[in-house]
C-alpha cells in the first residue's frame, strides 16, 4: 500500500476539476431554498403572527411610505426585517396564514454598514435577482465516478 | 555641524521624502498597483470564534477555492495576516483576546463580520455572556448576514471588500 | 534542566491541574487563537518535550443557551438549541423535540420518522467528513483529505439543501414531524452520490486510513483502555473505539432504526487510529441505513399538528448524534415556553478524556490526539 | 399505562429495602427511565450502591430552581456501559436542597465522570459539592462577577423586556 497515495494523487491529475468559479457560475438552487424573504404586499394583512413566532424578534412593523391603498391591510402594517438578526429559519414563511411571505434564492446580503441591512417592505417586495445555471453533475459509471459543475440550461425541476 | 543642527536637517529631509512618497503613492498608477497587491493577498487570521466556522471551512475548500482571490489561510502568525473574519458569536470572554488579535496584526487590516451573531448578537442577542456589538471593539468593514451564510455569500463579501480595497487611499 | 524524582508522582485526582509548579515544568497556553485547537484554550504544563498536566478551559463559545431557552417558546426555541453542534444540527434539533412530543403525547407518522432517520444519517455522514477534514487531515498536516472531505460534504449539503432548504441550520423537526416531505428527483439524486461516495470511500481508505504516515503518528497514541472509557464516562464513536458496543440507535431504537439493519463498528484498541477507523465505518453504515430506508421509506401524512403549550412534567430524549449520545431533557409547566432545557452531548462528556490522555505523551502527539476525539467547543460549552 | 418489567422493579425494590429511609420516592418512567427521589444525606452510600449494581458512569449533572418552592432540585443522570441488560436504562437521581444553603456531597469519589458536570453545576447554580477537588468555575471564568446565572430570579433587562 506504500504507493497507493502516489497513485490516488496522479489519478486526479487526470480528472475534471470540481471548484465552481464563484463571482462567474453560480450554482443552481432548489425551489425552497431559504435565503431572504419575499414579502406580497397584496397579500399581507399585518396580523403580527411573523413577529411572534420570530426567534430573534428581528421582525417589526412599519406603514409602507408611498400613500397606496391596500385594502386587506386597512391599518396599513408591513413586516420590516432586520437581516443583521434574522437566522433564516424561515418558521415566518411557513406560519403566515396568508401565504404573504415566500422563500427567495437570494443570499448575497453583504453591506458595507450596519444599517443597511434593515430592509423596508417595500425592498422586500422586489423580486429576487440571483439565478443559478450550474449544478453538480456525477459522471462515469458506479465505482469510478466523478463529479463537476456543468451548465444546465432548465430552471428548477424539483 | 553640531547636533540640532543635523537632527533639524534630519527632519527637514524625511519630512520632504515622506512627502514625495505620499504623492507618488498616491498618484494613480501607482496608487492602483499598490491597492492591486493588496487585494490580491488577503490572507485571513485563523481565529475562530464560533460556529460560522464550518462555512468558513466550506469556503476555504475546494469547492469554492479562495485561492483565486490570493485568499489563503496558511499564515501561522498574525502579523502576516491581514484579514480578519469575525466567524460567529463573540462572547466577552473571547472579545478580550479577539481585541489582542486585531492589535497584534499589522496595518492595513480588514475586519469581516460574519453572520448575524458578528453583526448583532443574533440568536444570542439577549445572552449574558454576548457581545452584541463587536464594531465597538474595531471597525468593520464588511457585515454579512446570515446563519451562518452561505459560502458563496462569504465570498462575495470578500469580493465587496475588494472593491473597496480598489477604491481607498493607500495612507488613509 | 534537574530531574526532580517528586515529579514523577502524579497529582490526586488524573483529571486536576497540580497547583505546585515544580521549577522545570513551563506552561504552554494553546488556544483560542490556534490552528490546532478551535475555540477553545488548553493550558499545558510541559517536561522537555512531555507534556505533564493539562487544564482545559473551556467556555469560549458559552452562549447561555439554557437560559435563553426559558425565555422563548417551543418552535421558537429550535434554532438557536441546535446551534451548539451547527455540523450535526439534525440530531440536536431531534433531541429537543422528542421529549416535548413524549410531553404532548403526539406520535409522529412513520413517513415522518423514515424522513428524519435519512436526513439524520445524512448528517452523520457530513459530520464525520468534516471530522475528517479538520480534525483529522488538517490536525495531522494532511492536505488533500481536507480537500477530498470537504468537497464530498458539500455534495451532501447540496442534498440537505433540496430538502430542508438550508445549508447546515435545518430546523427541520418541529413537534409533529418534519416540515417537509421528500422533493421529486430526491430519491434518485441520492441514490447517485451514495454510490459516487461509495467509491471516494475506497480512495479515502487508499489515500487516508492505509496511509504507513497516518498509521505510524496514530496507531497506540492516545490509549483509552476499557475500563478508562467506561469509568469517565466517554461516548459514541470515542466509546465504541475502546471495546464498549454501546448506540442508542440500538439499545433505545428510536425514529426509523428499528425496522432497519445495521451493525455497530467497534475495535478494542481503543487508541486514536481505532477512533479513525470506527468514524470511517459508521460512514459505510450510514450509507447502508440510507439505502435501506429510501427503499422501505412508507407512504402517507409526515406529520401531525402539535400543540404550543408544554404541559406540565419532565421527559428526557436521547438520540445519537454523531458525537456519541445526546440527551436533552425538557421541563414544562403548562405554559408555552419551557421551564428549563438541559443539554447532555457527548463533546461535554468527552472532555474529561482531554487531561486523562494528554499526559506523559509527546507535545507533537497533541493535535492527533485531541483531533481523534473529535472535540467540538461549542457544543461543550453550549 | 407504563408497564413496568421485572428488571427496573428489582433496581427499584432493592434500593429501598437496603435504604428505607433514605429513599422518599421511586417512579418508573416509561420504558428506559427511572426516577428515584432521596434525601441527600445518604447520597454517597446510594451512590456506591448503585456503582457496584452497574451503574457505572454519570451521563449529566444539572440543577432545576424552584423559587416558590424554595430549594434547588439536583438532578444526576446515571447510567451504565459494563453491563449489557442494564444499558438502556436511564437513572435519574433527584434530591432537594435547600435554595439558601445547597450542599451536598461529591460524587466524584465514586463516578469519577461527574467531575465536570459538578463544576458546571457549581457555576451554574451555586452548589457546593464537598469533596470534589477541584471545584472552579468552568465555562465563565474570567468575565462573570456576580450571581449565578441560572437561577430563575437572576434577570438580565435586556432578556426581561421579552
Amino acid at each position: 500500500m506504500i504507493f497507493g497515495e502516489a497513485y490516488e494523487g496522479i489519478k486526479h491529475i487526470f480528472k475534471r476539476t470540481f471548484t465552481l468559479k464563484y463571482p462567474y457560475q453560480r450554482v443552481q438552487l432548489p425551489k425552497g431554498f431559504r435565503g431572504r424573504h419575499i414579502l406580497y404586499l397584496d397579500k399581507c394583512t399585518g396580523c403580527g403572527i411573523c413577529a411572534w413566532i420570530c426567534p430573534e424578534r428581528c421582525i417589526t412593523f412599519v406603514p409602507l411610505q408611498d400613500k397606496k391603498e391596500h385594502p386587506q391591510n386597512p391599518e396599513n402594517r408591513f413586516p420590516q426585517y432586520w437581516y443583521a438578526r434574522c437566522c433564516f429559519c424561515h418558521f415566518c414563511t411557513d406560519y403566515c396564514p396568508t401565504g404573504a411571505l415566500d422563500y427567495s434564492p437570494d443570499y448575497e446580503l453583504a453591506e458595507y454598514d450596519r444599517d443597511l441591512l434593515l430592509w423596508s417592505p417595500e425592498r422586500l417586495a422586489r423580486l429576487p435577482t440571483n439565478v443559478g445555471e450550474y449544478r453538480s453533475v456525477f459522471h462515469g459509471e458506479k465505482g469510478n465516478m466523478g463529479v463537476t459543475y456543468e451548465r444546465v440550461s432548465e430552471h428548477p425541476t424539483n | 555641524m553640531s547636533q540640532e543642527t543635523l537632527q533639524d536637517f534630519a527632519g527637514v529631509w524625511i519630512g520632504k521624502m515622506s512627502e514625495i512618497v505620499r504623492t507618488v503613492t498616491g498618484s494613480g498608477p501607482v496608487r492602483y498597483l499598490i491597492n492591486w497587491s493588496r487585494m490580491y493577498a488577503l490572507w485571513p487570521v485563523h481565529i475562530t470564534t464560533a460556529c460560522c466556522s464550518a462555512e468558513f471551512g466550506a469556503m476555504m475548500g475546494p469547492r469554492l477555492d479562495p485561492e483565486r482571490f490570493g485568499l489563503q489561510a496558511v499564515a501561522g502568525g498574525l502579523r502576516q495576516c491581514d484579514l480578519l473574519i469575525v466567524e460567529g458569536t463573540v462572547t466577552k470572554k473571547m472579545a478580550k483576546r479577539l481585541k489582542t488579535v486585531y492589535e497584534q496584526m499589522a496595518k492595513p487590516r480588514y475586519v469581516i463580520a460574519m453572520g448575524d451573531c458578528a453583526c448583532s448578537g443574533g440568536l444570542f442577542h439577549d445572552s449574558y455572556s454576548i457581545v452584541n456589538d463587536v464594531h465597538k471593539i474595531f471597525p468593520i468593514d464588511v457585515y454579512i448576514p446570515g446563519c451562518p451564510p452561505r459560502p458563496e455569500a462569504l465570498l462575495s463579501a470578500i469580493v465587496k471588500l475588494r472593491e473597496k480595497i480598489r477604491r481607498e487611499e493607500v495612507f488613509a | 534542566m534537574t530531574n526532580n524524582p517528586n515529579q514523577q508522582t502524579p497529582p490526586p485526582s488524573p483529571v486536576t491541574i497540580s497547583q505546585t509548579k515544580d521549577p522545570s515544568t513551563l506552561d504552554v497556553s494553546v488556544g483560542p487563537q490556534h490552528p490546532g485547537s478551535g475555540h477553545v484554550r488548553l493550558l499545558i504544563r510541559v517536561d522537555g518535550d512531555y507534556i505533564v498536566n493539562i487544564d482545559p478551559d473551556i467556555g469560549y463559545v458559552h452562549r447561555g443557551c439554557e437560559k435563553i431557552a426559558e425565555y422563548r417558546t417551543a418552535v421558537s426555541n429550535i434554532p438557536h438549541l441546535e446551534r451548539p453542534c451547527i455540523i450535526d444540527a439534525i440530531h440536536l434539533n431531534w433531541a429537543y423535540v422528542k421529549p416535548i412530543e413524549e410531553l404532548q403525547k403526539i406520535v409522529v407518522p412513520p413517513r415522518g420518522e423514515y424522513i428524519s432517520t435519512i436526513m439524520a444519517e445524512m448528517n452523520r455522514i457530513m459530520s464525520h467528513l468534516y471530522w475528517l477534514a479538520i480534525n483529522a487531515g488538517v490536525f495531522s498536516g494532511h492536505t488533500t483529505i481536507f480537500m477530498y472531505a470537504f468537497g464530498d460534504r458539500d455534495l451532501f449539503i447540496e442534498l440537505a439543501e433540496m430538502l430542508t432548504g438550508a445549508r447546515l441550520t435545518y430546523s427541520f423537526i418541529p413537534p409533529g414531524g418534519p416540515r417537509r416531505d421528500l422533493p421529486t428527483g430526491f430519491v434518485e439524486r441520492l441514490t447517485k452520490l451514495l454510490d459516487y461516495f461509495e467509491g471516494r470511500l475506497v480512495e479515502y481508505d487508499r489515500i487516508f486510513f492505509s496511509n504507513p504516515l497516518i498509521i505510524a503518528r496514530a496507531k497506540g497514541i492516545g490509549v483509552l483502555k476499557r475500563e478508562e472509557a467506561i469509568k469517565l464516562g466517554i461516548v459514541g464513536p470515542n466509546l465504541r473505539a475502546s471495546g464498549v458496543k454501546y448506540d442508542v440507535r440500538r439499545v433505545e431504537p428510536y425514529g426509523a432504526y428499528k425496522d432497519l439493519e445495521f451493525n455497530i463498528p467497534t475495535f478494542q484498541e481503543g487508541d486514536s487510529y481505532a477512533r479513525f477507523l470506527v468514524r470511517f465505518h459508521e460512514m459505510k453504515e450510514s450509507i447502508k441505513i440510507i439505502r435501506q430506508a429510501l427503499e422501505k421509506i412508507p407512504k402517507g401524512p409526515i406529520a401531525r399538528k402539535a400543540p404550543l403549550i408544554i404541559p406540565e412534567g419532565e421527559a428526557t430524549g436521547r438520540v445519537e448524534s454523531s458525537r456519541g449520545e445526546l440527551t436533552y431533557m425538557v421541563m414544562g409547566d403548562n405554559s408555552d415556553k419551557p421551564y428549563r432545557v438541559k443539554i447532555m452531548n457527548g463533546s461535554f462528556r468527552s472532555l474529561i478524556a482531554l487531561p486523562y490522555l494528554l499526559r506523559n505523551v509527546h507535545i507533537a502527539d497533541m493535535p492527533i490526539i485531541y483531533g481523534s476525539l473529535d472535540y467540538w467547543p461549542v457544543e461543550a460549552d453550549r | 399505562m407504563i408497564q413496568t418489567s421485572p428488571r427496573e422493579q428489582t433496581i427499584v425494590d432493592t434500593l429501598k429495602s437496603r435504604f428505607p429511609d433514605a429513599i422518599k420516592e421511586t417512579r418508573v418512567e416509561g420504558k428506559h427511565r427511572v426516577l428515584i427521589e432521596f434525601e441527600k444525606e445518604r447520597f454517597i452510600e446510594i451512590a456506591k450502591f448503585l456503582r457496584d449494581e452497574g451503574f457505572d458512569h454519570v451521563k449529566g449533572i444539572t440543577g432545576v430552581d424552584f423559587p416558590t418552592k424554595k430549594i434547588i432540585e439536583v438532578l444526576y443522570y446515571v447510567g451504565s456501559y459494563s453491563k449489557t441488560d442494564l444499558e438502556d436504562l436511564l437513572l435519574m437521581l433527584k434530591t432537594s436542597l435547600p435554595r439558601d444553603k445547597p450542599i451536598i456531597a461529591s460524587a466524584t469519589p465514586v463516578w469519577e465522570s461527574a467531575h465536570f458536570h459538578e463544576r458546571e453545576t457549581f457555576e451554574m447554580f451555586g452548589v457546593k459539592f464537598e469533596g470534589h477537588p477541584d471545584l472552579r468555575k468552568l465555562l465563565t471564568l474570567d468575565n462573570w462577577e456576580g450571581p449565578p446565572p441560572m437561577l430563575k430570579d437572576i434577570k438580565f433587562p435586556e432578556m426581561s423586556q421579552r
